[in-house]
This record gives C-alpha cells, sequence and structure tokens, in this order.
C-alpha cells in the first residue's frame, strides 16, 4: 500500500500540523492589547471609506481565461512530449497542428486588442 | 497496520472529505467559502486518483481543476459578489422538493448499482500509464486530440467575444 | 565519503530496528520514517530560508555599498533568527472585517504548498524522498496553490489594497505560468520522463547538461521563474508605493511571516528546477562521484538565488501593461518557437 | 489479507453521492456561479467513475483515464464561457441570480 505518494500524503499532514504548530505557539507567546482601533481596516491610517466592494475591471478575468485554455493545452502537450522520439514524425505533425490551431487563438485575441493592458 | 487498513482508511478519509466539501459547496451562504471548498472537493478527488492508480489524471486533476477552473471561478466570485451582503436568501423555493428528488434519485442509483455484476479484469495496468496515454492520444484517439484543439479554440473565440467590454 | 545517505540509512536503520522491536508493523513504521522525514525537512528548509533572508539583506547591502544587518552574531548570521523570535511574538492586529477562516488559512495553504514540492526534489545522490513518476507535473501542480492563497489572502482581508494586490500577483501569476510550464516541456521532450531524479542521473557531466540543449529554454523558464517569485523587475504585486503591502496588508505577526517565508521557498523552489532541470542537478560537473553530490546540488542553487538577487538591483520595475503584454506577447511565441525548434533538433541531432 | 478492500462499487458509490450533491446544488442554488460550481462537482462524480472503471474493468486499455481527461477539458472549455456569460449576464442585471433572469418567459 505505501506507494509514492504515501510520502505526499504524509507531507501535506506533517507540514500543516507544523504550521498550525507555530501559529498556536506565537498565541501563547504573543501580548494582547485590543484596542478598537487595531480592529479598523487599513488604509494609510485615514479611517476607512466604504468597503472593498469596489468593481475590478474584467481584463483580470480576460488573463484568466486565456490563462484556463492554454493551461489545458500544456497538459496535453506533457503526455506527448513523453512519447515524441518514440512515435516519428507523426506525432510531431499531429502536435504542430494543435499548437497552430491554438496559436490562431492567441493571435486573434490579440488583434482584438484584449492582451492591451489599457 | 496492514495493508487492507491502510487501503480503506484512505479511502473512508478521502470520500468523507469529498462529501463534505460537496455538501459545504451547495450549502454554504458565503460564495467565497463556497468555491474554497469547491477547492478541496478537487483535491480530495486527485487524491481518490491517486487511490485509483490514475497518477498523471491526479495531477491534471489539481493542475487544470484547481489551478484553472477554480481558480476562474473565484475570479468570477470576486467580480461579481460583495462581502458584506452574504446574509441573502442562497436557495430557492425547491430546496425541500429538490432534496426529495435528489434522496430519490440516490437510493435509485444505489439500487441499481449494487448487485450488478461488473465484469472485473485482473489484466496489469500498464507499467508508465503517462506514457500510455501520450502514446494512445497519438494513435488510437488522434482525432478526439485534434478535435479538443478547436474545442478550445472555439471557447477562447466565444469568451474573449462575450466577455470582451464593448 | 561524505554523501549523506548513507549516514541517513545507519539512522534510519537504528529508529526502525527499535521501533519492530516495540511491535509497530512494517507499514506504520515507513510511515512514521516519512513523518520523520517531513519534519526534519521542514527544519531544514526553514533554516535555508532563514539563511536566505540573511543573504539578501547582506548581498542588497553590498551592492549598495552598505553594510547590512552587522550586530547580532558574525556580520549578523542570526540576525534572521532574532527578527523570527520577535515576529513569534508580535501581537496579530486582524481588522474586525476579515472573513475569518479565509483570512485564516491563505498563509497555511500558501506555505505548506510551497513545502510540499520537496517532496520529490532530488537533494543529493540518494537524497529523494519519493521520486514520483509524474515528478515535473507534480511541482507544477502543487505549486498552482499559490495563487488559490493569493486570492484567498487578497479576499479575506477585506481590504482595498489587498484585493487589488491579491488580483494583479494572480494574474502575473497565471500569466508567466503557461510559458514556465511550456520551456519545461523542451527538457521533457529530450528527457523523455517525468521524474525528477531520472533527469538529474541524464545529465552526468557538465556536457550533458541540458542548458547546452535548451538556451531559449532555459532563459524563458529564468524569466518566467522571476516573475513566478514576484521577484524585481517583476514585483508589481509589492509595488508599495501603489498598492501599500498587497495582499499581506491586513497580516501580522506569524501569519505575516508564512506568507514572507513562503517567498523565499518559492525562490528556493524555482532555483531547484533550474539546477535540477537544466544544470545537473546534484551531479557534479565532471562525473556522479566528484566531491559530496548535496554540496553541488546546494552551490549551484546557492548561486541562482544569487542571481535573483543580482537581478534585484539591477533591473527597475515594470510597469503592469508591460508586465502582462511581455508574458503574452513575447514569451508565449517564444516557448512554441521554442518546443517546434526542439521538436525539429531532436530530428536532426539524434 | 482479512479485511475488505475497496473494491469497485465503493467508487462508484461515492460517485453517486458526489453527483447527487451536485444535482441537489443545480436544483436549489439561486446564484449562477454556484451553480456551475455544482456542475463541476457533477463532471467530478462523473470522472470518479471513469477512472474506477478504468482500474477495474479495463486496466490494460486505459479507456476510462483518456475519456476522463477529455471530460476534464470540456468542463474547463465549459467553464470559462459560462462564466464570461456570467459577466455579461452580471453587466446588464446587476445581479446573478438566476431566478430574476427570466426574460426568456415572454
Amino acid at each position: 500500500m505505501v506507494s509514492e505518494f504515501t510520502a505526499v500524503a504524509v507531507f501535506l499532514l506533517v507540514g500543516t500540523g507544523i504550521v498550525l504548530f507555530t501559529f498556536g505557539l506565537a498565541k501563547v507567546i504573543r501580548p494582547s492589547a485590543p484596542h478598537p482601533v487595531k480592529l479598523e481596516t487599513y488604509e494609510c491610517g485615514e479611517t476607512p471609506l466604504g468597503t472593498a466592494e469596489i468593481q475590478y475591471n474584467v481584463r483580470f478575468y480576460i488573463y484568466a481565461l486565456l490563462f484556463v485554455i492554454f493551461d489545458v493545452e500544456v497538459v496535453f502537450l506533457f503526455p506527448w512530449a513523453l512519447v515524441y522520439r518514440s512515435l516519428g514524425f507523426f506525432a510531431f505533425v499531429e502536435m504542430l497542428i494543435f499548437i497552430a490551431i491554438l496559436v490562431f487563438g492567441l493571435f486573434y485575441a490579440w488583434k482584438k486588442g484584449v492582451l492591451k493592458w489599457f | 497496520m496492514s495493508d487492507a487498513f491502510l487501503t480503506n482508511l484512505t479511502f473512508y478519509v478521502l470520500s468523507f472529505c469529498v462529501i463534505a466539501g460537496g455538501i459545504f459547496v451547495v450549502s454554504s451562504r458565503n460564495l467565497f467559502h463556497s468555491a474554497v471548498f469547491l477547492v478541496f472537493t478537487l483535491f480530495s478527488v486527485a487524491g481518490i486518483f491517486v487511490m485509483q492508480h490514475a497518477y498523471f489524471l491526479a495531477a491534471i486533476q489539481v493542475l487544470i481543476y484547481v489551478g484553472a477552473v477554480a481558480m476562474l471561478m473565484i475570479f468570477g466570485v470576486m467580480l461579481t459578489t460583495q462581502l458584506t451582503n452574504v446574509r441573502l436568501r442562497h436557495v430557492n423555493e425547491q430546496a425541500w422538493p429538490a432534496f426529495a428528488v435528489c434522496l430519490f434519485f440516490l437510493g435509485f442509483l444505489v439500487y441499481g448499482l449494487w448487485d450488478t455484476p461488473f465484469k472485473i479484469s485482473q489484466a496489469a495496468a500498464p507499467a508508465e500509464v503517462t506514457r500510455a496515454i501520450g502514446t494512445l492520444l497519438m494513435t488510437e484517439y488522434v482525432l478526439p486530440f485534434e478535435v479538443v484543439s478547436v474545442l478550445l479554440l472555439v471557447a477562447l473565440i466565444g469568451a474573449v467575444v462575450i466577455a470582451k467590454k464593448e | 565519503m561524505l554523501e549523506l545517505r548513507g549516514l541517513i540509512d545507519a539512522i534510519w536503520g537504528l529508529i526502525s530496528g527499535l521501533l519492530s522491536g516495540l511491535g509497530f508493523s512494517p507499514n506504520l513504521i515507513s510511515l512514521i520514517g516519512y513523518a520523520i522525514i517531513a519534519a526534519v525537512l521542514f527544519g531544514v528548509v526553514a533554516l535555508i530560508v532563514l539563511f536566505l533572508v540573511w543573504w539578501e539583506r547582506k548581498v542588497s547591502a553590498h551592492m549598495q555599498d552598505r553594510l547590512g544587518p552587522m550586530r547580532v552574531g558574525w556580520h549578523g548570521v542570526i540576525q534572521t533568527i532574532a527578527d523570527a523570535l520577535k515576529l513569534l511574538q508580535k501581537e496579530d492586529i486582524t481588522p474586525k472585517a476579515i472573513d475569518f477562516p479565509i483570512h485564516f488559512w491563505a498563509p497555511v495553504i500558501t506555505f505548506v504548498a510551497a513545502f510540499m514540492v520537496y517532496v520529490t526534489v532530488p537533494f543529493g545522490k540518494g537524497l529523494i524522498v519519493s521520486d514520483l513518476s509524474v515528478g515535473i507535473l507534480y511541482i507544477i501542480a502543487i505549486t498552482t496553490f499559490t495563487v488559490i492563497g493569493l486570492l484567498m489572502a487578497g479576499w479575506g482581508s477585506n481590504n482595498k489594497y489587498s484585493l487589488l494586490g491579491g488580483f494583479r500577483s494572480a494574474a502575473q501569476v497565471i500569466s508567466y505560468e503557461v510559458p514556465l510550464t511550456l520551456a519545461l516541456l523542451g527538457v521533457i521532450m529530450i528527457a523523455q520522463t517525468l521524474s525528477l531524479g531520472a533527469i538529474v542521473t541524464q545529465q552526468d557531466t557538465i556536457f550533458k547538461w541540458y542548458v547546452w540543449r535548451q538556451p531559449l529554454g532555459f532563459a524563458i523558464f529564468w524569466i518566467a521563474a522571476t516573475a513566478e517569485c514576484n521577484r524585481t523587475p517583476f514585483d508589481l504585486p509589492e509595488a508599495d508605493s501603489e498598492l501599500v503591502a498587497g495582499f499581506v496588508t491586513e497580516y501580522s505577526g506569524m501569519k505575516f511571516a508564512m506568507f514572507f517565508l513562503a517567498e523565499f521557498v518559492n525562490m528556493f523552489t524555482a532555483s531547484v528546477i533550474a539546477v535540477t532541470l537544466f544544470f545537473g542537478g546534484w551531479m557534479s560537473p565532471f562525473g556522479p562521484d566528484f566531491g559530496p553530490s548535496w554540496l553541488w546540488f546546494l552551490g549551484k542553487t546557492l548561486f541562482f538565488v544569487f542571481v535573483l538577487m543580482w537581478f534585484r538591483w539591477t533591473y527597475p520595475r515594470l510597469r503592469v501593461d508591460q508586465l502582462m503584454g511581455f508574458a503574452w506577447k513575447v514569451l508565449l511565441p517564444l516557448a512554441f518557437l521554442n518546443i517546434l525548434l526542439t521538436g525539429i533538433g531532436i530530428y536532426i541531432f539524434d | 489479507m482479512a479485511e475488505a478492500t475497496i473494491s469497485l462499487n465503493h467508487y462508484l458509490m461515492l460517485s453517486g453521492i458526489l453527483f447527487t450533491i451536485g444535482v441537489f446544488g443545480v436544483l436549489t442554488r439561486r446564484n449562477a456561479i454556484a451553480i456551475l460550481m455544482s456542475v463541476e462537482l457533477m463532471f467530478n462524480a462523473v470522472n470518479i467513475t471513469l477512472v474506477a472503471f478504468s482500474d477495474f474493468v479495463t486496466p490494460a486499455a486505459l479507456t476510462g483515464q483518456i475519456i476522463a481527461l477529455f471530460t476534464i477539458v470540456v468542463a474547463a472549455a465549459e467553464a470559462a464561457v459560462a462564466l464570461a456569460v456570467v459577466l455579461l449576464i452580471y453587466r446588464s442585471f446587476k445581479g446573478i441570480n438566476v431566478d430574476r433572469i427570466n426574460f426568456m418567459k415572454w
């Protein structure tokens, strides 16, 4: 049962445990002097105006979206890269088509101006 | 601690994480909490994949679902919700009927699955699963593979057209 | 021989003998073994990070013709330990408006994700906790949790600067993630394996280092990795003149320390990946048996960390539009070109 | 090996429960993004099933794993487009509660 991923699980548990332990330790050691001003949201010493519910620009979302598409592409490239040498020229052409189609997408986004920040 | 005990323990702990995470995803009032529990559930599902010897798929699950899809959800939540007004009603009027329907559906699934004999195969899995997947993608599944790129292109263009500011 | 593996095996022989004498089952003993390794490695990583913080301050100081920390210990070597102890005692000031569970778990996730990379890092000959078959893919996958941590910190703080800083960091990290991964793909095409241990053993002399066959790939990787670590010239998330402290604005005490340490761990990780994939990992330039392997590994890695620090005092900060444009319009096409060239190169040269 | 180990049915049950949770979410949540999350849960339930069958029924052919891989890709594409639609809805309706978005009825 002890597979290669057992270490990953153990590391997850031990790492989280140690971090939480240091938080707990700090809680025991540190002073606590509550004051109403300390409970305020930081805004350079001013009284905060409104909450953080400003509308953020949609461009962040567009980058996230491009990332999703290209991340998925990369995932398909991994198994391909692993067998590239054994499969020969055919695999290369297949991947060329695959990449070309997505580079076209990137080019489209570029021309549409979504890669521009301003 | 025998092998079987460890396997069982891992499975039940992971299943608990998956199911508890799923329940929180659909029931949390705070949408951002839902998204974080979604990340938790997806990560636990990756653990389940590891138990089923699908190591490549587990890595992909974390990479695409946690790193991309859940992150996109979080972006969506951050762009459309406010932290302050989470006290609104988050379910519609159909909650109880839906619960009944789901219970019936689950009962139906369990009833259907419990006694079905599946052809359990004892064949050995390929030694290097990732390499085998690569070979399969390049030979047997080459058409779906190329269609995926077209699908991604369509999704990219569609999403850009929809989300772009006029 | 100065190899650590023999020593570790000897110590582990003693402990496991003791445990099996106490009637523990073999499975439990190996679990305990992993737990001990994890705890020890946590300590090692923490020590390395404390050293890096001190080193960064010294390097910065000397590059600016200052002295840096001098008081605590010889040339201030234990300054960061003193700082860590100070942070441990700091009051944890959290505003009332935060989303507590999110705010609390964000630093934990960020740090643990940064730490979990070291499961499959080959530190030296035989010094790898678990040589995962999906090695590189595992590292790439686990580091995506950093983005989740950033977004949680930004949102959970309920602060304008935090939210904007979190958004910016996340957008930057994901933009550079794609060219970074594509740059690593060139090495995988040559090496034909994802396991880091195998990649290191393939590069057993200086002539077989993959950097010679992947110069463009390495350049892309290194630029993207600098951006992933939020280092200058890509340190926009911490542009203190615009965003106060970015997503860590509302953090103090140990929680702040976790973000701070995770940043240095990530810096070390980036150097580790560069060394392992492109510069022969723990192999010495002259073959596997020249000097202690872990020392070669540490030396090479620290050199690359030094390069990151060097960047910081050489380049000015980019503007946000230049930053994103560079990732998508320059690095990404170059990364595709690199894959194409690698594909053709393998045909011509092999 | 006296104790029972995990069989195919265990995975199928887990998948069934997760799928049901997803269905419940889709039926009851008002927020469009929450509905999308529930759909992701359903996708994951299906993937567990596919990989389980791949592991127990066709371990050599890996069919289930390949199909799960394609499922993940389709899910990612779906999420990208669906969230773009959600953003558009948010812009025109100033909210994303789906029971308010009923202009197609008339």
